[in-house]
């Protein structure tokens, strides 16, 4: 097992390719550093696939394979190794972070082509690879809370990375900040696991997760709590209400760098610790009533945001925190499988889509706003080409990766409850609007730029070539799936299995089971499908056929449209009630009145008092010896008269 | 016989009033004087206790307090002269430089 | 025990050097550092040997001294180490030079009296560190005080002076109280017939109950120990003079007050809070856990809302400190074993922090934010390096601070979930007010122009802040290299402080007595009739 | 009748010092004038001797002169302090004398017979006995206060010292009559008051007078505002006599009457506590707000003598009174050290006429005479009480005897005080070392006779900081013997 | 009963306490100083009347006669006029002197009170033998010292009165 033994060398790659770079790139021209970030990308690729193929010949009871190399912390009775563990969950996220990382690696040596941070760009990219690798090859909370941390710090670096740019810094703050809100969950999460469990290794604390006696519904025991502390942190990192506000800001970063993390990589990695915990959350029904509930209302609520956005990338932001909702509603209504499904083909179309919609910013030379495109589909054929298939994927069409893994879902969360499915539908049909709008403002239509300004161009091939590949795993990536329309087995949720019913009973299949074999027809023709058909008709109807329409809609629903083009003003609420006041309470009362009135005040007043006393206490030194005298006998007199009346 | 408590209490007033004496009065010479007075009324006291106990070192003490009285009145009277050359005034309460 | 000579080496080389330092000529600055340096560093390689002889399993303390010095009352020259005051030693020999070589350039005034003063504190506090005797211990105690006001008050800027008098007042008023508290406690063992100052004594006779204080006594006494302690830390609401001294002081100075003085209290917290007085620490520590929860959040909050960096990383201390305090008032072995990681790491990555904010004064001569914006262009070696302190103090895993913290709230959070949660909202805000600060001094485009010519850091400072980065590194992977060794001090203190039901009297050879001078034979001269001289100590009749 | 060879080699010391007084006051006219400062060497001589000399009680300790004088190993400490100090300030004093050209003879001899006096007050067994010494070293030091004949400051100096201080004489020897009235005697052991029942109230006065006359030597509140008027008019190195030698005697006649008379410690105890708080808060607070440096040390001294008080008041408080007498003592001889060699920096500093003593001409010192600002900070340091020093020593002491005796309180004010005294002493520091010299100001060398005191001291100091196992031993043997 | 003692007594403590008062009461230096005198010698005959004759003699000679001359003499070398009572002292005028009464009352009641009943003792005469020998043989160590004491003086007045020999 030449991989699977020396697992540490897969995050080891690229965390050498970041360092190399970060050092000592500085005296490097740009074919060594492509080459060290190509390179060690590429390897970790492909020893990432060697290990799946190692994988696949264990036997089950080898797995989860888990590899100790060494102790990290160890304190009292607390112990925290630096161990990593394969098993069906971490391959397919494996395959996922590796692969898609790849393809944006190459992505970028043609889009950052002229940026004069390159070097820094691509360490932080290696980086990145490294800490998600961790992430989600951790074989504990706490080294899973190391790649989470990670990951965050690199999406602040990049979302950051054009740091001239005020928005830009601002936006990586912002990120840092809000997942840190999230952190602070997922912190207390993990103390509460080790106060439970005594320990935080996944092989011992989900097993016993999954023996104990699940929280009564409606009620919060420890199980609970732990799944709710926990999916705080998650909504952090994949930007679930009402702490999704840090992804749609993240767009100032360079797109490849929304590609991979703000859509792809790790913005789902909250919906990997979900079902990483499954067991945990599977014995607390009132957190999976929560992560549902909370999943399918993001996804609405972000859906409803994105249909009247013009940047391009806004509308795939907000489209991005309404799929990663789907996850999360998948985990809530018990199909892990489902989500993580779904994580996949969402990892293909949504990072295609920022690809393609990169090459269209590249090609647009940096424009960003659909309203100035248009008419684009001669111009740039791949881009197009590429993005209406991703755009076919993510609306579910049939046959397309999103039809299956969206379809699923819904159909698990169907079972579950009536309402969840329908807002689910609801939802499908507005996505499936805001992305051919999308899709017809920026590539039909007449042009609405300046040819003389901007000569629109193809990118270079090294752009090209991964919007292809993406494009035919858009397409393919769920038929793993397609045999359970045919009333087979889903091969995938197959696959999955294994690595889900850690759990005593796993809810999860038997979810499945009841969900599974309809006939095609039925599916086809399910409620998602004629949602989706409608949400395109709209579309065509609105941005084709008469281009004046929307403005009159606008008009007629203008506060609805003032409020999803607000964004809810959510950001607006949040600066007026928790940042000002904050910001004021702490300059206003805590430092200027308690630290410097009432503490320093009081420091300096006993001085002040002592020095007053001491200039009257010198007063009495008039010079004058008669008062000299006078004072004399005063003790005199009070000494002896305490003498002969007190003392006896 | 005379009581010796009547000695006593008279020493005590003389003692007194050279107190009083010694912060009325403003002239150094006589604030000097009313220590001498002060003197001379431990003199008495010490005269009498020595006749009640029937002990002769009382009288001997006053002599060592006449001699340091003298002393005392050498040096005094040295610095008073000294004051009155440097200063011209004998008022203690002009004499009140050093202060605070 | 075996006599070793390596602690008073180790305490005393820094002194001999100053002696060194005076024979040279006063304007022969290249020399002076040139000498400074070297000995800084030879007594950190010394301090090394420390770490080889060192064993990690071993309860008591280690490389001992003891000699008599002051008969009456009987005070003794005992020093030793163990697993708490190990690292810190080192700490203070590897912060001395880094110091040392920070000041390299920026102190051009005075330059003899400067490396002195570093070096005399040096002493100060190493021998805080390893002294076994109470009074040897106040005796460094204090003496430290002295050469860091000269390094405040004279090489400091702006409000130095009394940046300084208030450093050295706050101080001394909790140290005399504890002078008298020692002295107290001295005089409880005197008349309980086993007069000593020892410290590892003192902990035998109060946890065997050979003596036992009476609870209003043990309150008082805890107190006074505590409140000198506390304002050293410092801990909510005695933290006043820090903003002032390290803002004021020189970059050297503000290294070693962070980096070492601060952990002098601590240090006193559990070396003799903790052993001594148990009941009152656990009567207390609710009360001080809510100061250290609040000097972590108003800490942070505070610092969030500053105008000048130093002062902004001065808060951040008190903020950090609180949990250190918190983790030790939580007397879990995890969260006790976290508080002495994370003074170590506030100890390097607070002290990388100022070391920064030195680089960037040596060149601006301002700590105000305002005069800052857009620093990273000029300056990106310095911006990555303070990026990557600011993350080590904000936590960040893989890094030094992490590893103390999440001991400090994994240990708390057994006992305490509330107090822990409570705390752990300071992970939020220290990131914070870190990355704001970070932001308006780093990002953004140039802002004033003067700054857009700053020459990036030399060699020499590139040397410092990487050292100082890769001990950050280490720290936070390796961290068993350090906690393997402070194991068995935590749990010989949490052993310390339970009390036995039964008192074993006479657990200790009985001498003295309560008088100090009662075992004095009365002493007769020839010549004089002894007999008046007999037993006066008794003879002199008093009511 | 010529008395016993043994009552003169206990008084020895005297003996020395008033012989090489007389020997200098002969030589005085027959030397010229310029060769004064050889006259000062031989009263170097004669104190140096005299420290000798206090062989002779030692070897032959024991009452002398039918119980009026008493050598035991208490007088022989006290003696070394007085002797010392005159050594010092003789020795201190010459630069000064011929920079301000005051004629070395006189003053040497004055010192010398004020010395004696002290070691009279010293030894004394029997209250005249004392109180003739009392008068001997004051009206020396009334002399010598107003040295400068020409400085009015001087004179008025003089002038308050010794009307309040013969007024105060006045009191003390008004105290023994009365307590001669109530016990029958003089001698400190035989004085046990009489049967008849007006004893007692007698008893009262008297020693509650004679409490006041001390309390007025040694500068305590409320009998000490004449200190800072007198320190600051009298020429420094006087300055510096007095707020050693004068004080150390009268500490340990007070001592010594406290410990002999059984009656005293119980009367005094309440008198001494609060005369000590009321002299530390006293001496501390209105040093804060000095500007002269000579002042401020003056109030200073208040501060101190207070902080002794403590330590007295602890003898009084137990019927174990060694602690309290020992750690006095101790603190007696680092306070002596550091003031002396303070008082004499300032009377250098000062330069001719003493006009320079105002903590702004102090500004820059560092810069101008580094050695010289090292000394003065160190003493500044001891008598803040830092570590290493032996003022520190001296507050751990009293510290420990004040806890002895249960005054919990009285150590936490003393504890207090201390904090308070820590402002002002370093504020002469900051002035010192951190404050730009706002005038130019020409630094005088400085005479080696001078450096060699400043040495002593600073040497001193250290010395019983570091290893004072020596001298509290013997302040122990001291306090034992006390009686 | 008066007897004539008694009657001695009252009629010279009258003189003292009028001197002692007048002392205070009188404006010019020269008056204070007779008013001394004037107690001096009555407490003189004070002595004499408790059988101190040797005592009395020596108040009379060496106090009333010499010290007190002194006085005079230096009065009149300074020619020092009367003194107007400037009142600068507050604290004295205000409180000084209250409290001197204060004083007064109080020790003489106190004493008063605790010796009233010790009644009174033979006025044998002490003879100048006796007191002769207790002076040179138990006291003569301080006698020794008052020499010194008086050297000191000498000094004293020497070293202050001296005119510089400069100006």
């Amino acid at each position: 097992m030449p991989v699977l033994s020396y697992l540490w060398i897969i995050p080891l790659l690229p965390l050498m390719g970041a360092a190399a770079n970060g050092i000592f790139g500085g005296r490097w021209q740009k074919k060594v550093i492509t080459a060290v970030a190509l390179s060690s990308a590429t390897l970790a690729f492909l020893l990432a696939l060697e290990a799946v193929r190692e994988f696949l010949t264990l036997f089950p009871n080898q797995i989860p394979w888990i590899r100790t190399y060494f102790t990290w912390i160890s304190a009292g009775g607390f112990q925290a190794d630096f161990a990593l563990q394969v098993d069906q969950l971490t391959v397919i996220m494996l395959l996922v972070v590796t692969g898609v990382g790849w393809l944006i690696h190459i992505y970028s040596t043609g889009y950052m082509q002229d940026d004069p941070g390159y070097r820094r760009f691509f360490s932080y990219l290696n980086l990145f690879m490294f800490f998600m690798l961790v992430l989600i090859l951790a074989a504990n909370y706490l080294l899973m809370f190391v790649g989470w941390e990670g990951v965050g710090l690199c999406s602040y670096l990049l979302i950051g990375f054009f740091f001239l740019k005020q928005s830009a810094t601002n936006a990586g703050n912002k990120a840092f900040w809000v997942n840190r809100i999230g952190d602070f969950g997922f912190l207390l999460g993990v103390l509460l696991i080790f106060r439970t469990f005594g320990s935080l290794d996944f092989a011992t604390v989900l097993p016993r997760a999954a023996g104990m006696t699940a929280d009564p519904a409606g009620q919060i025991g420890t199980l609970t709590a732990i799944a709710l502390l926990l999916f705080v942190g998650a909504a952090g990192k994949s930007a679930q209400l009402p702490l999704y506000v840090w992804l749609p800001d993240a767009m100032e970063g360079p797109t490849p760098v929304s590609a991979l993390i703000h859509a792809a990589t790790m913005v789902t990695a909250g919906v990997y610790m979900v079902v990483r915990s499954h067991a945990i959350f599977l014995n607390a029904p009132v957190a999976m009533q929560v992560v549902g509930v909370i999943g399918c209302v993001t996804a609405l609520f972000a859906a409803t945001i994105g249909l009247v956005q013009t940047d391009i990338k806004k509308v795939l932001a907000y489209s991005t925190v309404s799929q990663l909702g789907y996850m999360f509603l998948a985990c809530g209504v018990g199909a892990f499988g489902a989500g993580i499904f779904h994580l996949m083909t969402h990892a293909f179309f949504k990072g295609l889509l920022f690809l393609a919609a990169g090459s269209v910013i590249h090609a647009m030379g940096g424009e960003q706003d659909m309203r100035k495109m248009g008419g684009l589909r001669k111009k740039i054929p791949i881009a197009f080409w590429t993005m209406f298939v991703a755009t076919l994927a993510i609306a579910g069409a049939p046959g397309f990766s999103g039809f299956f893994s969206k379809d699923e879902i819904l159909n698990e969360a169907q079972v579950i409850s009536p309402v969840l499915w329908g807002l689910g539908v609801l939802t499908a049909g507005l996505t499936s609007f805001y992305m051919f709008r999308l899709l017809f403002l920026t590539f039909f239509g007449r042009q609405r730029y300046d040819e003389h300004k901007v000569h629109v161009h193809e990118s270079p091939r090294s752009m090209t070539i991964p919007l292809i590949v993406l494009a035919v795993l858009s397409v393919c990536g769920g038929w793993m799936a397609a045999p359970q329309l045919m009333g087979g087995v889903n091969h995938f949720e197959q696959f999955l299995a294994p690595a889900l019913v850690t759990g005593a009973e796993p809810a999860a299949a038997a979810v499945e089971s009841s969900g599974g074999g309809g006939e095609i027809l039925q599916a086809l023709l399910g409620a998602p499908v004629i949602a989706g058909l409608l949400g395109f008709l709209l579309a065509w109807w609105f941005y084709i056929k008469s281009p004046e329409a929307p403005k009159k809609l606008a008009d007629s629903l203008s506060p609805l449209y003032k409020l999803f083009s607000g964004k809810y003003f959510i950001d607006e609420l949040y600066q007026a009630a928790i940042v000002r006041p904050l910001v004021w309470i702490s300059d206003k009362i805590l430092w200027h009145a308690v630290d410097e009135r009432a503490i320093d005040g009081a420091v300096n007043g006993v001085a002040f008092v002592s020095r007053e006393s001491g200039d009257r206490l010198r007063r009495a030194n008039t010079g004058n010896i008669r008062s000299y005298a006078t004072w004399i006998v005063l003790g005199v007199v009070v000494f002896t008269s305490l003498l002969l009346w007190m003392v006896d | 016989m005379v009581p010796t408590s009547y000695y006593l209490v008279l020493s005590a007033v003389l003692f007194g009033l050279g107190v009083i004496a010694f912060i009325f009065k403003r002239n150094i010479l006589t604030i000097f004087m009313s220590i001498e007075l002060m003197l001379n009324a431990v003199n008495l006291a010490f005269v009498s206790f020595s006749r009640l106990l029937g002990q002769l070192q009382g009288q001997v003490f006053v002599f060592f307090v006449i001699v340091v009285a003298a002393a005392e009145a050498a040096v005094g009277l040295a610095i008073i002269i000294l004051i009155h050359r440097n200063r011209g005034t004998l008022d203690v309460e002009n004499v009140d430089s050093l202060k605070d | 025990m075996q006599q070793t000579y390596l602690l008073s080496v180790l305490t005393f080389l820094p002194v001999a050097g100053t002696m060194a330092l005076l024979l040279l000529r006063d304007d022969d600055h290249l020399w002076i550092r040139r000498l400074a340096m070297t000995t800084a560093g030879v007594e950190f390689a010394l301090s090394l040997l420390l770490l080889r002889g060192f064993d990690a399993h071993a309860a008591g303390y280690q490389w001992e001294e003891f000699r008599t010095w002051i008969p009456q009352p009987p005070i003794h020259y005992h020093m030793g180490v163990d697993g708490l005051s190990l690292f810190l030693i080192l700490l203070t020999t590897l912060l001395t030079p880094i110091s040392i070589l920070a000041s390299w350039k920026s102190i051009d005034q005075r330059v003899k009296g400067f490396f002195i003063s570093l070096l005399v504190l040096e002493t100060g506090v190493i021998g805080v560190f390893v002294s076994l005797d109470l009074f040897l211990f106040f005796l460094f105690w204090e003496v430290m005080l002295i050469p860091m006001y000269f390094l405040i008050g004279i090489w400091g800027h702006g409000r130095r002076i009394y940046a300084a008098l208030k450093f050295v007042l706050y101080t001394m008023f909790g140290s005399i109280l504890m002078l008298v508290a020692i002295l107290w406690l001295y005089r409880i063992t005197a008349v309980a017939g086993y007069p000593t100052f020892d410290v590892s004594q003192l902990q035998a006779l109060l946890s065997n109950g050979t003596i036992a204080l009476p609870v209003s006594t043990e309150y008082l006494l805890f107190g006074a120990f505590f409140l000198a302690f506390a304002i050293k830390v410092p801990l909510f609401p005695l933290h006043t003079w820090l903003p002032d001294a390290h803002t004021e002081a020189p970059t050297a100075g503000s290294v070693m007050l962070a980096g070492v003085l601060l952990k002098m209290g601590i240090y006193g917290m559990l070396r003799f809070c903790l052993p001594l007085f148990p009941g009152a620490a656990r009567q207390f520590a609710p009360y001080i856990a809510v100061l250290a929860i609040i000097g972590i959040i108003y800490g942070a909050l505070v610092a969030m809302v500053q105008v000048d960096l130093k002062r902004l990383v001065a808060y951040s201390s008190v903020s950090h400190l609180g949990f250190v305090v918190l983790g030790i008032f939580a007397f879990h072995q995890i969260s006790i074993q976290g508080a002495v990681y994370q003074m170590l790491n506030h100890g390097i990555s607070t002290g990388a922090l100022f070391l920064c904010v030195g680089m960037l004064y040596d060149r601006r001569h301002t700590h105000l934010i305002s005069e800052f914006g857009g620093i990273a262009t000029p300056m990106p070696v310095l911006a990555a390096l303070y990026l990557f302190s600011c993350f080590a103090s904000a936590g960040l895993p893989m890094l030094n601070g992490f590893v103390g913290e999440f001991l400090i709230l994994a240990g708390t959070f057994q006992r305490h979930a509330d107090w822990a949660s409570w705390a752990a909202l300071g992970v939020i805000l220290s990131a914070v007010y870190l990355l704001w600060s970070y932001q308006r001094v780093f990002f953004g485009s140039l802002t004033q122009d003067k700054n857009g010519t700053l020459p990036d850091l030399d060699t020499r400072e590139r040397g410092i802040l990487f050292v100082m980065a890769a001990i950050i590194l280490w720290m936070g992977i390796g961290s068993p290299f350090f906690t393997r060794r402070t194991e068995a001090y935590t749990q010989n203190v949490l052993q310390l402080m339970r009390r036995p039901q039964a008192y074993n009297a006479g657990g200790l050879p009985k001498h003295g007595s309560g008088s100090m001078y009662l075992d004095h034979a009365p002493v007769t001269l020839p010549g004089l009739d002894t007999a008046a001289y007999a037993g006066v100590a008794n003879s002199v009749k008093l009511k | 009748m010529f008395p016993p060879l043994q009552d003169l080699y206990r008084i020895a010391p005297e003996i020395v010092l008033c012989g090489f007084g007389m020997l200098v006051m002969l030589l005085a006219p027959v030397v010229s004038k310029a060769r004064h400062d050889l006259l000062a060497g031989i009263s170097l001589v004669g104190a140096a001797l005299a420290l000798v000399a206090t062989f002779y009680p030692a070897r032959y300790p024991g009452l002398a002169y039918s119980g009026l004088f008493r050598a035991d190993s208490f007088s022989l400490f006290v003696h070394w302090i007085v002797c010392g100090a005159a050594f010092l300030v003789i020795l201190g004093s010459i630069g000064y004398l011929q920079r301000d050209d005051l004629d070395a003879a006189e003053f040497c001899a004055l010192i010398l017979f004020a010395t004696a006096g002290m070691g009279v007050m010293a030894g004394a067994h029997e209250l005249l006995t004392a109180f003739i010494g009392l008068e001997m070293s004051s009206i020396a030091s009334y002399i010598l206060a107003s040295y400068r004949r020409d400085a009015p400051r001087s004179n008025e100096a003089a002038m308050k010292y010794f009307l309040l201080g013969s007024f105060a004489t006045a009191f003390f020897l008004y105290g023994i009559a009365l307590s001669f009235g109530a016990t029958g005697s003089t001698h400190l052991d035989l004085m046990t008051p009489l049967a008849n029942d007006s004893a007692h109230t007698l008893l009262k006065i008297g020693l509650g007078f004679i409490f006041i006359g001390l309390a007025f030597k040694v500068a305590a509140a409320p009998f000490q505002l004449w200190t800072p008027d007198v320190y600051e008019g009298a020429p420094a190195p006087v300055t510096a006599l007095l707020s050693t030698g004068p004080k150390a005697a009268a500490f340990a006649l007070a001592l010594r009457i406290m410990a002999s008379i059984d009656a005293a410690a119980p009367l005094w105890f309440w008198a001494l506590w609060v005369a000590a708080a009321l002299s530390m808060f006293a001496g501390n607070l209105s040093a804060i707000v000095q500007t002269s440096v000579k002042r401020m040390l003056a109030y200073s001294s208040i501060a101190h003598a207070g902080y002794i008080l403590v330590a007295l008041t602890a003898a009084a408080a137990t019927d174990h009174p060694e602690e309290g007498i020992a750690a006095a003592l101790f603190y007696l001889v680092g306070y002596a050290l550091v003031k002396m060699g303070a008082f004499l920096i300032v009377a250098h500093l000062g330069g001719p006429g003493e006009r320079l003593v105002d903590i702004e001409d102090f500004t820059g010192l560092a810069r101008r005479q580094p050695a010289m600002a090292a000394c003065l900070s160190l003493f500044l340091l001891s008598l803040l009480g830092l570590p290493i020093t032996a003022g520190f020593l001296g507050k751990f002491y009293v510290f420990n005897a004040a806890l002895e005796s249960n005054l919990i309180w009285l150590a936490i004010l003393l504890a207090l005080n201390s904090v308070i005294g820590a402002y002002y002493y370093l504020r002469v520091i900051v002035a010192m070392y951190m404050r730009e010299p706002a005038a130019e100001i020409v630094a005088e060398p400085v005479p080696w006779t001078l450096s060699a005191v400043l040495w002593i001291a600073a040497a001193g100091t250290v010395f019983a900081g570091l290893f004072p196992a020596r001298i509290i031993d013997f302040a122990a043997k001291a306090a034992l013997n006390i009686r | 009963m008066i007897t004539p003692q008694i009657a001695m007594f009252l009629v010279l403590a009258a003189v003292t306490v009028a001197g002692a008062v007048s002392l205070i009461l009188q404006r010019h230096p020269i008056h204070s100083a007779l008013s001394l005198i004037v107690v001096m010698v009555a407490l003189a005959g004070l002595y004499l009347l408790q059988g101190a004759e040797f005592v009395a003699a020596v108040q009379i000679i060496v106090y009333a006669g010499a010290i007190m001359v002194l006085f005079v003499f230096v009065i009149m070398l300074l020619n020092a006029g009367e003194e107007e009572r400037t009142n600068v002292s507050r604290l004295a005028r205000f409180v000084g002197v209250p409290l001197g009464v204060v004083f007064l009352a109080e020790v003489a009641y106190w004493i008063g009170r605790a010796t009233s009943h010790l009644g009174s003792a033979p006025a044998e005469t002490v003879s100048t033998r006796d007191l002769s020998t207790l002076l040179f043989r138990e006291y003569v160590f301080p006698f020794e010292l008052t020499s010194f004491l008086i050297l000191i003086a000498l000094l004293g007045a020497l070293v202050l009165a001296r005119r510089e020999e400069s100006n």
